[in-house]
C-alpha cells in the first residue's frame, strides 16, 4: 500500500471515528441514524482498501441498507427525540 | 497494521461508552452496533498482507491476503444483522407497552 | 456516573491497547491460511477463496449462521403475528412507482448474479440474498403493503416456505455428501462437477449452497421486514 | 463410519425448517412432528452416549482433516452432555405440549428445537469459531423464548438479556480475533499444540475476555444481573431448559476452553484458576443471599441457579480430576432437581394464576404430584442425604478441602445453609393449611408425569449414585486427557 493510500485510508479511519461520535452525541435520533449509515459506509471504503471486497459487499448491504432500514422503521414506529 | 489498532480501539470505546452511558434503548443498539463495526475492522486489519491482492485467483497474484478472517467477518456481520433486528422488533414492543424508550423510566414503571 | 463510565472504558482501552500491540504482524500467510492459497483451488473448484472458505472448507459455520437468520425471522413470526396492516398502505407518489417499475428489474438480476457467480467474482449467496431482500423492502415501500399482501409472489406465506426450503436443500446437499460414503458436506469428494475453475458452473457444491443460502437469507430478511414494518 | 455427531446436530434443525412451512399438515398437526423428533433426538443423544462409551468418534465435517476443515468430537465428556440436555429437552417438550395454548406455539417449538441444536453444537464442536456460531445459535433463541410471553416483565427482561449477552459475544469474537491473529489455526486440538506461539500479553488478554464473555453467557458475579429477570420472567419449560442446560453447557465450554485449547498449566501459571475460585465462591455466595430475600419463587430458584453454578465452577477450576467429576457430577444433579422445580412451580403458578409464595401458599394439599416433585427437587438441590444433591456437593466438598482450599469449604457448607434456610421456609409455606379458599385441581396429565420422571431420576440417582458416577468418571477422564487422544491422531500439522 504505498503511501499516497494509506495516507486516504487513515483519513477514512478518522472519519470513521467522527461518524461514531456524532451519532453517539447527537439528541436527535434520525439524525443519529444517519451518521450510522455513514459509519457503515466508510466502513466499507476501508475494507475495500484492505483489499476485501467480499466483506465490503457485505457490509455495504447489510450496514447501510437492511440496518439502516430497520433503525428507521424502529424510530418512526416510537420516538424520534432522546 | 499497528496505527488501525488504535482506531478500532477508539471506535469499540465509542460503542461501549454508548451502550453503558445513554438510556434511550435505539442509542444502545446503535452502540453494539458500533462495537460490532470495530471487532469487523479488528479482524480483516490483522487478515491484511503488505500490497496483497484480494482472495480472487486469477493466476497472476503474488501475495494474497489472508481469507479466513474474511470469511469470519462475514458469518458475523450476518449474525450481527439478525441480532440487531431481534433487538429492534423487541424495543418496537416494549415502546407499545411501555411508552417510553428511557431505561430508568421503564425499570421504575415495571415496579 | 457519566465520567465514572468514561474513565473505566478508558482504563480498559488502555490496557487492551497495550496487550494488542504485540500480537506479531507477520508478512507471511498463517500455516492454514497458506494451504487455502495454495491448493483452495484443486481443493475446491472455486476460485474465490472466501467462498471456498465459507461454503467448503468451514461449511458448518454457514449453516449455522444461515439458521441465526430463521431463527431471527421465526422470532418475529411469533412475536410479530397481526392481521391490520396500517403503515405504507397505499405507498408512494406515481412518479416513483413508475421509476421503481423501471429499476426493479436490474436489481432482481444483479442479486440473482451476485448469487450465482459467487465462486468466481466477489460476493455470494448472502450479499445477493441481501440484495433481492432490499429489492422486496423496495417494492413494498413504494407501491404499499396492500399491494404485498394480496400480491402472490412475495407473500409471507409464500416468503415462509421458500425460506424453509431453502435451509432443507442446504442440509441435503450436505446428506448428499454421506450418501455418497463421504462425510457431511464433502464438496468435490461427494462427487459434484468440479468443471474449470472460473468458469460459470464449476466449484461443485458451492454453487447450490450459495443458491440455498441465498434463497434463505431473501425469505427470512423480507420476513423481518415486513413484520416490522407492518404491524398495529 | 459413524454420521452421529452430524445427525444430533441436523435432526432438530430438519425438524424445525420442516415445522415452520405453511403447508396444512405443518400448522395443523405440528404436535406430532415434535413429538416424532423430539424422541427420535433423545433416542439419538443415548446412542452417542453409548458410543463414545465404547470410542470416541472424531468427525471431519466436509472431510477435511482437523486444521483445515471443522471436527466434531464425540467422546464420553460431550456425549453426556448431550445426553444430560435431551433429557431435559425431551421433558420440557412434552410438559410444554400441555402447558402452551394454540396461539403461537409453533414458532415456539421451532425456537425449542433451533435451542436444541444450538445447545447440542455447542456440547460437539471442536472448532472455536463454530462455537461462537452454535452459541449465537442458542443464545438468539433464547432471547425470543424468554419475550414469549409478551408482558411487560418478559419483555424488559429479553432486552436486558439480549443487550448483555450480545457484549458478550463480542467479547467472544474480539478474543478469537487475538487468537487467530496470533497463532493462525482455529481448532482446539490443533492450538493446544500451537499456544507457546502467542505472546504473553495478548494470551492474558484472551484469557480475561473469554472469562468476562462466557461469564455473561453463565452469569458469574459482576454480569449476573440479567439471570433473574430473564429466568423467573420466561415461560416454565423454557426457564427449566435454561437454568437446567444452557448455563451448565456455557460452563462446559468455557473450561473446554480452558483446559484443552490453553491447557490448564497454562491457567495456573498466570493465577488465572485462583480468581475463577474465588469468582465461583462469589457467585455462590451472592447467589444465594439474594435468593434468601426474594418473594417470586421464579426469581428465587433463578438466584438458587447462579449459586449453584458458582459451586460448579469453583470445584470446576480446582485442575484435578477428581475435581472434574465432582463438577459434571452437580451439573448433573442441579440440572435434573432444577428442571423439575421450575416444571413443578409452572404447573402451580399456572392454577394459582401467581408467582408470589405467598399467593401459592396451601397449593400443596390441592396438587400433591407436582408437590411431590417440588419437595424432592428442592430437597435433592439442598443436598439431603438420601438424594442426589448430597453424593455431588460432599464431591465438591472434599476436593475443596484435600486441595487446601478449606476456605472455599466453608462456602459451600455456608451457601448450602442459606439454600436449606429459604427452600424449607417455601416447601413449610406450601403445605400450610392455611391456604385459600379456592380449591385448585390437579394439573393434567401432560403436566405432572415429566415432573415425576425428573423428581423419580432424582431420587434412583440418589439411592445407585455409582451406576451415573462411572459414566461421568469417563467423562471426565476424557475432558483432561483431550490432548493426549486428539494429538495423537492428528500428529501436529
Amino acid at each position: 500500500m504505498n503511501l499516497l493510500i494509506s495516507y486516504i485510508y487513515y483519513a477514512f479511519l478518522l472519519l470513521l471515528v467522527i461518524t461514531a461520535v456524532y451519532s453517539v452525541i447527537s439528541r436527535n435520533l434520525l439524525c443519529s441514524i444517519i451518521f450510522i449509515s455513514l459509519f457503515n459506509l466508510f466502513m466499507v471504503i476501508v475494507f475495500l482498501l484492505l483489499q476485501a471486497p467480499d466483506v465490503a459487499m457485505a457490509e455495504a448491504v447489510v450496514g447501510m441498507g437492511f440496518t439502516t432500514a430497520l433503525f428507521t422503521i424502529a424510530i418512526s414506529k416510537t420516538k424520534e427525540e432522546e | 497494521m499497528k496505527p488501525t489498532l488504535i482506531f478500532v480501539l477508539l471506535i469499540m470505546s465509542l460503542g461501549l461508552y454508548c451502550v453503558l452511558v445513554k438510556d434511550n434503548l435505539i442509542k444502545k443498539a446503535l452502540g453494539i452496533n458500533i462495537m460490532e463495526g470495530a471487532v469487523f475492522l479488528f479482524l480483516i486489519s490483522y487478515g491484511y498482507r503488505q500490497g496483497g491482492s484480494p482472495p480472487i485467483l486469477t493466476g497472476s497474484e503474488t501475495n494474497i491476503v489472508d481469507p479466513v478472517p474474511q470469511a469470519l467477518t462475514l458469518t458475523a456481520i450476518v449474525i450481527g444483522a439478525a441480532t440487531t433486528a431481534l433487538m429492534l422488533g423487541i424495543i418496537i414492543k416494549i415502546y407499545k407497552i411501555y411508552g417510553t424508550l428511557d431505561t430508568n423510566e421503564i425499570r421504575r414503571l415495571r415496579g | 456516573m457519566k465520567y465514572f463510565s468514561a474513565l473505566l472504558i478508558a482504563v480498559l482501552m488502555l490496557v487492551l491497547f497495550i496487550s494488542l500491540q504485540e500480537i506479531p504482524l507477520s508478512q507471511n500467510l498463517m500455516p492454514v491460511s497458506s494451504h487455502y492459497v495454495d491448493s483452495g483451488v484443486k481443493d475446491t473448484g472455486a476460485t474465490n477463496l472466501v467462498n471456498a472458505v465459507l461454503f467448503d472448507y468451514r461449511g458448518f459455520d454457514t449453516l449455522g449462521e444461515v439458521t441465526v437468520i430463521f431463527a431471527a425471522a421465526a422470532a418475529f413470526k411469533m412475536l410479530f403475528s397481526h392481521r391490520r396492516i396500517f403503515f405504507f398502505r397505499y405507498g408512494m407518489s406515481p412518479i416513483v412507482k413508475t421509476g421503481m417499475a423501471v429499476y426493479s428489474p436490474f436489481i432482481f438480476i444483479f442479486g440473482i448474479y451476485v448469487i450465482m457467480a459467487g465462486h468466481i467474482s466477489p460476493g455470494g449467496g448472502f450479499q445477493g440474498g441481501v440484495i433481492l431482500a432490499s429489492l422486496s423492502i423496495l417494492l413494498t415501500l413504494v407501491y404499499g403493503l396492500w399491494y404485498k399482501v394480496r400480491q402472490t409472489v412475495l407473500s409471507p406465506a409464500i416468503s415462509s416456505n421458500i425460506e424453509s426450503m431453502g435451509g432443507m436443500v442446504f442440509i441435503f446437499i450436505g446428506l448428499a455428501g454421506i450418501f455418497s460414503g463421504n462425510y457431511f458436506l464433502s464438496n468435490l469428494g461427494a462427487g459434484f462437477f468440479a468443471g474449470i475453475p472460473g468458469s460459470m458452473f464449476s466449484g461443485g457444491s458451492i454453487p447450490l449452497l450459495n443458491i440455498a443460502s441465498g434463497l434463505k437469507v431473501t425469505a427470512g430478511l423480507s420476513i423481518i421486514f415486513y413484520s416490522i414494518a407492518g404491524g398495529e | 463410519m459413524n454420521h452421529l455427531p452430524v445427525l444430533l446436530i441436523i435432526n432438530p434443525l430438519l425438524a424445525a425448517f420442516s415445522l415452520s412451512l405453511s403447508i396444512p399438515p405443518a400448522r395443523k398437526n405440528y404436535k406430532i412432528i415434535i413429538g416424532v423428533s423430539a424422541v427420535i433426538q433423545f433416542a439419538l443423544s443415548m446412542a452417542a452416549l453409548l458410543t463414545s462409551l465404547q470410542q470416541p468418534v472424531h468427525y471431519h465435517v466436509g472431510g477435511w482433516p482437523v486444521p483445515l476443515g471443522i471436527t466434531l468430537i464425540l467422546d464420553v465428556s460431550s456425549g453426556f452432555m448431550a445426553a444430560f440436555t435431551s433429557i431435559l429437552f425431551t421433558a420440557a417438550v412434552l410438559y410444554s405440549f400441555a402447558y402452551i395454548g394454540r396461539g403461537k406455539a409453533r414458532y415456539y417449538y421451532v425456537l425449542l428445537m433451533i435451542l436444541w441444536a444450538g445447545l447440542t453444537g455447542m456440547v460437539l464442536t471442536g472448532d472455536l469459531f463454530n462455537m461462537i456460531v452454535f452459541i449465537e445459535i442458542a443464545s438468539v433463541t433464547a432471547y425470543s423464548l424468554v419475550a414469549f410471553d409478551e408482558t411487560s416483565f418478559s419483555l424488559e427482561a429479553s432486552i436486558k438479556y439480549m443487550m448483555l449477552g450480545t457484549v458478550g459475544t463480542i467479547l467472544i469474537i474480539l478474543a478469537t480475533g487475538i487468537i487467530y491473529s496470533s497463532v493462525g489455526s482455529l481448532n482446539i486440538a490443533d492450538l493446544y499444540n500451537r499456544i507457546q506461539g502467542i505472546p504473553e500479553k495478548p494470551l492474558k488478554i484472551s484469557i480475561a475476555l473469554f472469562v468476562a464473555g462466557f461469564g455473561v453467557k453463565t452469569a458469574l458475579v459482576p454480569m449476573h444481573t440479567w439471570l433473574a429477570d430473564a429466568h423467573s420472567s420466561a415461560p416454565a419449560p423454557i426457564s427449566a431448559i435454561l437454568s437446567g442446560a444452557f448455563v451448565k453447557v456455557g460452563v462446559f465450554a468455557l473450561f473446554k476452553l480452558m483446559y484443552n485449547m490453553y491447557g490448564w498449566s497454562v491457567l495456573t501459571s498466570l493465577g488465572t484458576d485462583q480468581l475463577l475460585i474465588n469468582i465461583g465462591a462469589a457467585t455462590a455466595l451472592i447467589g444465594g443471599i439474594m435468593a434468601a430475600n426474594q418473594a417470586d419463587l421464579k426469581r428465587m430458584l433463578a438466584y438458587s441457579t447462579i449459586s449453584q453454578v458458582g459451586l460448579i465452577v469453583m470445584v470446576l477450576s480446582l485442575g484435578t480430576l477428581q475435581g472434574l467429576t465432582a463438577g459434571f457430577f452437580h451439573m448433573f444433579n442441579h440440572g435434573i432437581a432444577k428442571g423439575a422445580l421450575f416444571l413443578s412451580v409452572g404447573s402451580m403458578a399456572k392454577r394459582a394464576k401467581t408467582n408470589r409464595i405467598t399467593g401459592l401458599s396451601g397449593i400443596g394439599h390441592d396438587m400433591p404430584l407436582s408437590y411431590f416433585g417440588f419437595t424432592v427437587g428442592a430437597l435433592a438441590i439442598v443436598g439431603i442425604p438420601l438424594l442426589n444433591g448430597f453424593m455431588s456437593k460432599w464431591l465438591i466438598c472434599s476436593n475443596l478441602i484435600q486441595n487446601g482450599h478449606t476456605l472455599h469449604g466453608i462456602v459451600l457448607i455456608i451457601v448450602s445453609i442459606i439454600g436449606a434456610f429459604y427452600y424449607f421456609r417455601v416447601l413449610e409455606r406450601l403445605a400450610s393449611p392455611a391456604g385459600p379458599d379456592k380449591k385448585h385441581r390437579e394439573t393434567s396429565y401432560g403436566m405432572f408425569v415429566p415432573v415425576v420422571t425428573l423428581a423419580g431420576l432424582c431420587i434412583i440417582t440418589g439411592l445407585l449414585p455409582y451406576i451415573p458416577l462411572v459414566v461421568i468418571e469417563r467423562a471426565s477422564l476424557d475432558f483432561f486427557s483431550y490432548n493426549s487422544i486428539i494429538t495423537g491422531i492428528i500428529g501436529g500439522f
